[in-house]
């Protein structure tokens, strides 16, 4: 953190670091530790409206009940949005990556945001697969992108 | 408190209705200059899942532009402003009167919602319909001021609201005019009332706020 | 019971905070001519430090510069033991060290400064104090290093 | 405009870190507890008003993510952030919102979770023209106001320990209080690190994970879900000038406390307050203020709130037991920490306060405190 002085144009310029540990909780810890040890995805079912919830989560945003069952879904799914990488979106230097999307996965209800990659004409519609890291540290980025599985 | 602006002027309003004051002044800011007016909200994003992919207000708006079958938008231009507006108690005065509010939220997770469609912004206007004892807003309404911090989401609102071809949809571009976030739809309520001192009607206030929308309100004032 | 997992994010930001006429006119002032200056209240004559464009209790609109000496009482004081982050720097602030609500002399308000006094049995509400400046000024609050009681002493320090 | 009563409130354990749920899982802990404590479910809840201080946790917006935990979706919901009367402010929002005759049933949540946050820095980002550069700190400028105070009013710091004692004396007999410490004596809080002087470490508050709720109906449901609910009686704020130095003697005279209390003692028709008022749930963020608070809120004459301790007007036993859940001197999750300040009392007026009951407590007083010396007084009773 830097408090500066007034520069000749009136102004104070400031900048801050600030470091933030937020807990996962049980169910957040139990998808990431999947995706860290097995290189799994599992979702939750909601008892009530039987939706499965991707990522996994302890209760359901519209039904208020705890989740019950988990489910193993994916890797594969479909894009249903997408936005390209650019200098104003986020991910940019990403290697692979070509851009943002959210990707419904198969036995899911829900879909999973993250990054499109190795993709050369992607599009709302297309089938992917997840491409784990090869270090996983229990993160959501232990899934490195999302690849195509057709052309 | 958080949120756009013309929430307050609903905080105001109630706090009216429930007598505790007669005379409320509601002022909404945004000084968008200081700081990474886009970079912010990435803050707003869930930090388990969502908050590491480095989402924000653009990125998430090309999202939700792709889902309608639209390129990426440009980001709005983000601009310094104030806006405020004084809430009276009832009186013979001929001002233009609130008559209905309503305000909701959507779900978090992106992936969750249906983003072509806003759950939230329908709830809203029931809310605010039904308290205005509005049956057919396409009838009953005269004209609409609605916010957009990306141009894509004026039309997206307005289907919402009165379906595609909707004929009461009539409003200044904020996006344009780069009305700042959190600030734009109080300065939406001011339009409307400053068109009701001109002449008589119905008219729909808008706000939103939050990742593509996810918070959305309603006013209904009449002259 | 399963592995608790936390998740981290360090967040760089930086802001750029406009002054305006009468913080930038404060600045100058102090960094240009090593003068205090408050603002006076044309409905309850109290004279302000910080300056401000309004009084909170009568919202009329200051506008009357009145000069403020860097000389004054004290009138609250703490020895500070526990270490902050001082936000100028970054760093942890070095402890223990004197902290006082100054009214500077000819000022309605108060100051918040440091002391250059860390022990308790030294200060003492009422106690006169002088401001002891920063040979080079920058324009800022921190260009008062702290405040000194003044005796004969606070003559010589570098004035 | 409708009368408005709490029919029920829920609070999580407050500790010092909780891993095992999310911020958001935090929230539903308390809201389902207020859910089950009122016999209603989620549909019943027509409104929902979120407290917390996300700077603290490096939030923007944070009723987006967590408004789920207060089952919020397509629900009104409002989040609000007054620094310590967050709580507060937001248990007066949720009551306007039901007094208005707009909402049947509101849910009023507030949290903190201090274990995933920058507090300390969050603090420090005061004004930056000015504070940044003279900062003390949260303690420091406590300390400063409170030398005035003690010069003269001549309280003793073994008074002010006994305030710090009777909290956690307290605390110990409340299961969702974050600090409990077994045989804590003046002589040990006077021994404990001086913070700042006269802080001693256990003259202050901690900094909690937790979240509290309370859920309110308005005249027509009230009785009907609740056999013995806490009325609201008065609900005032009052808020003062931005800077420390511009209140005069800002702890001796604490005028927004004092202004408060008078306009809500005025609607409820309190003119002995210490006689009238059963038990009192007071925001003090550290030992001295409810000394201070004391004087304020007319408890006792100025200059008497010494004696008050000293007598044991105050404690759990005494004429007016302050804080029997432990007070915020026992958990601070800063966003949950007035709306626990409300639900300690709407638990004593409904008898539900358990082992810290107060026996037959009818007339309840809450505070909020918020570091630009902003007040929040709350009044419930059973009628």
């Amino acid at each position: 953190m830097n408090n500066d002085t007034m520069n000749n144009d009136g102004f104070i310029t400031a900048g801050v670091n600030l470091s933030f540990n937020y807990a996962a909780g049980e169910a957040a810890s139990r998808f990431l530790i999947a995706l860290r040890d097995e290189k799994k995805i599992w979702g939750t079912r909601c008892p009530a409206c039987q939706r499965v919830l991707v990522p996994a989560r302890s209760f359901c945003p519209r039904c208020f009940v705890d989740t019950g069952e988990w489910v193993e879904v994916g890797p594969a799914g479909t894009v249903s949005a997408f936005a390209p990488l650019s200098p104003l979106l986020p991910g940019e230097g990403l290697g692979v990556r070509v851009g943002l999307a959210l990707i419904h996965l198969d036995g899911a209800d829900t879909a999973l945001a993250h990054f499109i990659g190795e993709a050369d004409a992607p599009r709302i519609g297309l089938r992917v697969v997840a491409v784990f890291a090869e270090s996983r540290s229990g993160h959501i980025l232990d899934i490195a992108y999302f690849k195509p599985t057709e052309r | 408190m958080a949120g756009d602006g013309l929430l307050a002027a609903c905080h105001g309003a109630m706090s009216i209705l429930a007598g505790a004051y007669n005379v409320v002044l509601v002022v909404a800011h945004c000084k968008a200059s200081m700081g990474d007016p886009h970079g912010i909200t990435n803050w707003s994003y869930d930090p388990i899942f969502q908050q590491p992919l480095g989402l924000d207000d653009v990125a998430t708006s090309a999202l939700q532009a792709s889902t309608l079958s639209l390129a990426p938008p440009l980001p709005c231009s983000i601009a310094d402003g104030a806006a405020a507006i004084i809430l009276s108690r009832p009186s013979s005065v001929p001002a233009p009167h609130l008559i209905g509010m309503g305000w909701a939220l959507d779900e978090h997770y992106l992936g969750d919602r249906d983003l072509t469609d806003s759950p939230a912004l329908r709830e809203a206007a029931r809310r605010a319909y039904t308290l205005a004892d509005i049956d057919d807003p396409k009838r009953d309404i005269t004209f609409v001021e609605l916010s957009d911090q990306f141009d894509y989401q004026r039309k997206l609102w307005a289907s919402v609201l009165f379906g595609k071809t909707s004929e009461v949809f009539e409003t200044s571009e904020v996006s344009a005019r780069g009305v700042p976030p959190f600030v734009a739809g109080l300065d939406r309520l001011i339009e409307v009332v400053l068109r009701l001192r001109k002449e008589t009607g119905t008219a729909l206030a808008h706000g939103c706020w939050g990742p593509c929308g996810q918070g959305q309100v309603v006013v209904v004032v009449r002259r | 019971m399963t592995e608790l997992l936390r998740v981290s994010h360090t967040m760089t930001l930086s802001w750029r905070y406009g002054t305006s006429w009468y913080f930038a006119e404060f600045i100058r002032a102090l960094r240009d001519e090593r003068r205090l200056l408050g603002l006076r209240c044309p409905v309850c004559r109290r004279v302000y430090l910080p300056p401000r464009p309004v009084c909170g209790n009568c919202y009329a609109e200051l506008r009357e510069w009145v000069e403020v000496k860097d000389s004054g009482t004290v009138r609250a004081f703490t020895i500070v033991h526990t270490p902050i982050i001082d936000p100028t720097s970054g760093q942890l602030r070095p402890t223990p060290y004197g902290m006082a609500l100054i009214q500077l002399d000819g000022a309605d308000t108060t100051l918040n400064h440091y002391l250059a006094e860390s022990n308790p049995a030294k200060i003492r509400i009422g106690m006169r104090v002088q401001a002891v400046w920063r040979e080079e000024r920058r324009g800022t609050l921190s260009d008062i290093v702290h405040f000194v009681e003044m005796n004969n002493q606070t003559m010589n320090d570098e004035q | 405009m409708k009368r408005v009563a709490v029919i029920g409130t829920g609070q999580t354990k407050h500790t010092k870190a909780r891993d095992d749920v999310t911020q958001s899982e935090l929230v539903r802990e308390a809201t389902t507890r207020a859910l089950a404590d009122a016999g209603i479910t989620i549909h019943d809840v027509d409104a929902v008003v979120l407290s917390n201080m996300e700077l603290f946790e490096g939030r923007a917006l944070p009723e987006m993510w967590v408004g789920e935990g207060a089952g919020g979706y397509r629900k009104p919901v409002m989040k609000i952030a007054t620094g310590g009367t967050s709580g507060t402010s937001a248990c007066i929002a949720g009551y306007h919102q039901c007094a208005s005759g707009l909402f049947d049933i509101v849910l009023v949540v507030g949290w903190e979770k201090h274990s995933e946050g920058a507090t300390q820095t969050g603090m420090a980002l005061t004004d930056p023209l000015w504070d940044r550069n003279v900062a003390s700190g949260a303690v420091g400028n406590f300390a400063l106001s409170i030398s005035q105070y003690v010069a003269e009013r001549g309280v003793t710091p073994q008074q002010a320990a006994k305030v710090a004692v009777k909290a956690r004396r307290n605390a110990a007999r409340n299961p969702y209080a974050h600090l409990q410490m077994d045989g804590i004596t003046v002589e040990k809080v006077l021994e404990s690190r001086m913070l700042a002087d006269p802080i001693h470490l256990l003259d202050m508050c901690p900094q909690s994970d937790g979240a509290c709720a309370v859920i309110y109906a308005a005249e027509d449901r009230a009785p009907k879900l609740c056999p013995r609910p806490a009325w609201v009686r008065a609900a005032v704020t009052r808020h003062d000038q931005p800077y420390i130095g511009d209140l005069d003697r800002r702890l001796v005279t604490m005028r927004t406390l004092r202004d408060a209390a008078r306009e809500a003692y005025q609607r409820v028709g309190i003119t002995e307050p210490l006689k009238e008022i059963d038990v009192a749930e007071i925001y003090e963020p550290v030992s001295y203020a409810e000394l201070a608070w004391y004087e304020a809120l007319g408890f006792c004459a100025e200059g008497e709130a010494g004696r008050l301790i000293d007598d044991g007007i105050t404690e759990m036993n005494g004429e007016l037991p302050v804080n029997p859940s432990g007070g915020v001197l026992s958990t601070n999750p800063v966003g949950a920490s007035g709306v626990i300040r409300v639900a300690e009392a709407v638990m004593q007026v409904m008898g539900r306060a358990g082992d810290h009951q107060v026996p037959d407590a009818r007339l309840a007083l809450a505070t909020g405190y918020g570091v630009y010396a902003w007040s929040d007084v709350i009044i419930l009773s059973t009628g």
